[in-house]
């Protein structure tokens, strides 16, 4: 028997918002044209999914022909990588950090099998990559630095206009997985020096299975795919109309919310890390300022986090351990071991992330119900040492 | 994920604690996951008189160390020995694939402890 | 003022089937957990697509673990194609037609740029394909075959149990792009020697944006992106939860009404076949039997066919000409130059598409609007010659 | 895609058809797409009597051929030879990008026709 439902797991997904919900509803309605068709019902939807474009690169600052709508953060992610890669007349080498998602990293790898070379740089303590380190990695034949704006599940947040500057200085071109900071902070590429960047409408109260790539006039990628003339052959297939649509709306929602939300989430963050700091043996990860406004990531010694996970699932609090990808995986999380984390101590790791239906009460509520859940785990735990 | 037996017994697990007078006291782990337990057991007349566990781990190590020690409680320590890992999953009704590997750290820790109890005390046993 | 709206597009997109939205709506408001999330809302989704998956699974007679849910039939086919030449040691030989849809087509393009050999089966004016001429294209390295189940344009159905069983004898892997055909005639991975076939939802009355491949067990392909291990690891990327429930619940509603809607389409099929061809100087492009239930497709002489569309269109009809991604294009299309059609003929050409919401008043419809739509556009053409 | 007057143009095309009297013929075709057109001009004081077309291609071709023709008549030759694509395109209110190469093909055969009338009956013509 649950009391209530509190769910702090919007680093992996959000609600989708009314709001949007009802925007999308005409085009699984009666909005159903293809928008290649030359029809009117083709062209209703086609002038919907430019509408949704415009509205995109007006909150990104961009002209709607950067962007280019995919199927969520990690297609972005290899549409970037790969497409830059494969125009490159012969292999050269990129930089990158030790904590970037699976969808960035992964790709790397499998430039590297392709003979490219990859830097992984590592990040201090709270996560942070030094553009110092970035500049000193750079070789004469770097022509990619792809930095996530901030990380997924410790919430540092990059230097990224540092780094974008650096980049841009030595003839770089760079990339950003944004997906965990747009919708949440503002993002302009007027004030970077970003050549492409990766969102993803689910993590701003859009639907799951749309995203998009910004891209920068100019800047040449070659497709993951081929097939009809759409997103101007860059990313082909029918649309997924719908979703677009949601995206366009939610996207233009959450800008406009963000002053308020980043110090409404962030008030609610700091009183939720304080009071978890409160219980003995519990460790902050990431930054204590430059993270995501909604990102709480705590250690819990002794403990192990599935355990924490359900007993808090069973109270109805949803949260996470590391980040949702990797939670199904035994292995310690990379982001937390690459911020010097023990396996134990990562392995006790809870991520706790606020979304825009998230209030006092819940961080009471969940501060009400964690104490005792980590005290009877460390009870049952052989490593805690009661005395 | 977890049927509601395993939930139960993760919830509200059997037989936690330390046995301050245990006759003998048996430890496994698993490299890959970390987790780790402890099995506490008082024998009197061959038999399993008292267990307690002690476990870091997730939710299926836990609730595998609580169904073993009441599947074990009372036992002949031969009895003990014949109760297999798999004993304990089918005895909870099951665990995911993916977590089978966490109900194998219970019995193997029993069976640690009643090894160790025999050798110590079974001047004719050997493993 | 237009009369009334038929829409007779349905080869390009379907409207989604109030039932199918109903199936996906929870998947936009309460259900919106991320399926890899261990908490409660998570594990909810993760069994709503894992019941998607078993339904898509029942309706094509395969095991749940051969279905792989992607963004459409662009990225299937692009996934069974690139995906098996990437696991090729070293360049092969593949065999495919000259009438497959541009994402099958495109990529055997870019896959002879990375050094395989592609062999482009002619059809003869029907728009078959001869299973004798696949067995003569058969090299020592040929390592896949890949024919449309049914072409998108002129509706052709390919004999693809001949050629799939000859690919079989010789060892060769078959693909088998079925967006056309699934969902309005039974495709069944028993009765076929198919290793791979693409879907795509939003042509059978589900929402565009999602489709899956069917790779038996066994066959072995390179993902075409990396990320996270959803799909296990074929497909990563959050999942496009309502779309995959959308799939599945479009998939299994149509498979149920099959027989019924191929009787009942062919009939209105053949009746508008017929009152087409009662107008002067007008032919049918492909097969007269041999063809999708619900594909008329005819060349207007004399009359160009944007032209005719457009007329359509302000009387309320929908229709294509050629096909729905290629309509935008100026190039007369490549499946109508393949069965000899001469440039002015195929841009004459049209085609109507009927769906389950098409009855015989539409026909009656259609017909009463086509006949001095084609005697107007004949009198403005100097190509006609009235005498 | 196209605008209302474009539409309309379409829809309702003026002079369509032939001049059995004409004075002069003019074609002009687009070898890309197809596209067809014909011009018929009845010249009387140097001006643009009457004029009629015939044309093959897509809607954009037959409303621009509309609208030339409703344009040039009445004018004189001078002042019709001066009558470009873009004049056309933009007195129908602006075309599809893509469609724009289909309105120069009426301008290119009414230049034809005039062009040719001249070579025949103004003797101190040239191109
Ligand atoms: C930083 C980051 N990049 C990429 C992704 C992948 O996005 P998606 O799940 O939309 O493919 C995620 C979310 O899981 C993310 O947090
Ligand atoms: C035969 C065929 N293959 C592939 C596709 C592409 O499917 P989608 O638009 O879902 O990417 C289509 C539809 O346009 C098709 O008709």
């Amino acid at each position: 028997m649950k009391n209530r439902l509190v769910y702090m797991d919007n680093g992996a997904t959000t609600p989708v918002r009314e709001e949007v919900l009802e925007a999308m509803l005409p085009f699984l309605q009666d909005q159903y044209g293809n928008p290649s068709s030359l029809h009117t019902q083709g062209r209703e939807v086609r002038r919907a999914i430019d509408e949704a474009r415009e509205k995109t690169a007006c909150v990104l600052g961009a002209d709607p022909a950067e962007i280019f709508f995919t199927s969520g953060g990690t297609e972005s992610n290899n549409l970037a990588l790969r497409g830059t890669a494969r125009k490159q007349a012969s292999a050269g080498h990129i930089i990158t950090s030790g904590i970037e998602h699976h969808a960035v990293l992964e790709v790397c790898h499998d430039l590297e099998n392709e003979g490219h070379r990859v830097t992984y740089l590592p990040v201090d303590r709270f996560g942070r990559i030094d553009p110092a380190a970035v500049e000193a990695a750079i070789a004469p034949d770097t022509f990619l630095i792809s930095i996530m704006a901030a990380n997924n599940e410790v919430g540092t947040l990059q230097p990224i206009l540092e780094i974008g500057t650096l980049a841009r200085e030595h003839g770089i071109l760079f990339h950003t997985d944004a997906v965990q900071v747009v919708g949440q902070r503002p993002v302009n590429v007027n004030d970077l020096p970003i050549d492409y960047l990766s969102l993803s409408a689910h993590k701003f109260n859009g639907p799951k299975g749309v995203g998009a790539l910004y891209k920068r006039k100019g800047v040449k990628i070659t497709p993951l795919y081929r097939g009809g003339s759409q997103e101007r052959k860059l990313r082909p297939g029918t649309e997924n109309v719908p979703g677009i649509i949601g995206l366009g709306q939610a996207l233009e929602l959450a800008a406009a919310e963000i002053p308020y939300k980043m110090e409404y989430l962030t008030s609610l963050r700091d009183q939720l890390i304080e009071g978890l700091l409160k219980i003995e043996d519990v460790i902050l990860n990431g930054h204590p300022q430059e993270r995501l406004p909604g990102n709480i990531n705590v250690s819990f010694k002794y403990i192990e986090g599935e355990s924490i996970l359900l007993s808090l699932d069973l109270q109805g609090i949803a949260a996470s351990s590391g980040s949702a990808c990797s939670s199904g995986s035994l292995e310690p999380s990379h982001v937390l071991s690459a911020i010097g984390l023990d396996q134990q101590t990562a392995h006790g790791s809870i991520r706790f992330s606020l979304g825009r239906y998230n209030n006092e009460a819940d961080i009471e509520y969940v501060l009400e119900k964690i104490t005792p859940i980590v005290e009877k785990l460390r009870q049952i735990s052989p490593l805690h040492k009661t005395d | 994920m977890y049927n509601e037996k395993v939930v139960d017994h993760f919830s509200n697990p059997c037989n936690v604690g330390e046995l301050t007078d245990a006759d003998s006291i048996g430890e496994s782990g698993s490299f890959k996951c970390g987790d780790t337990m402890k099995i506490f057991i008082k024998v009197e007349d061959g038999r399993i008189e008292n267990i307690k566990f002690q476990t870091y781990g997730c939710g299926a190590a836990i609730a595998s160390s609580s169904m073993l020690t009441e599947m074990v409680k009372g036992k002949t320590l031969d009895e003990a020995m014949h109760i297999t890992n798999q004993n304990v999953a089918d005895e909870l009704g099951g665990l995911p694939p993916l977590k089978l590997h966490c109900s194998n750290l219970a019995a193997d820790a029993l069976h640690n402890a009643i090894a160790d109890y025999r050798r110590r005390l079974e001047p004719d046993y050997t493993d």
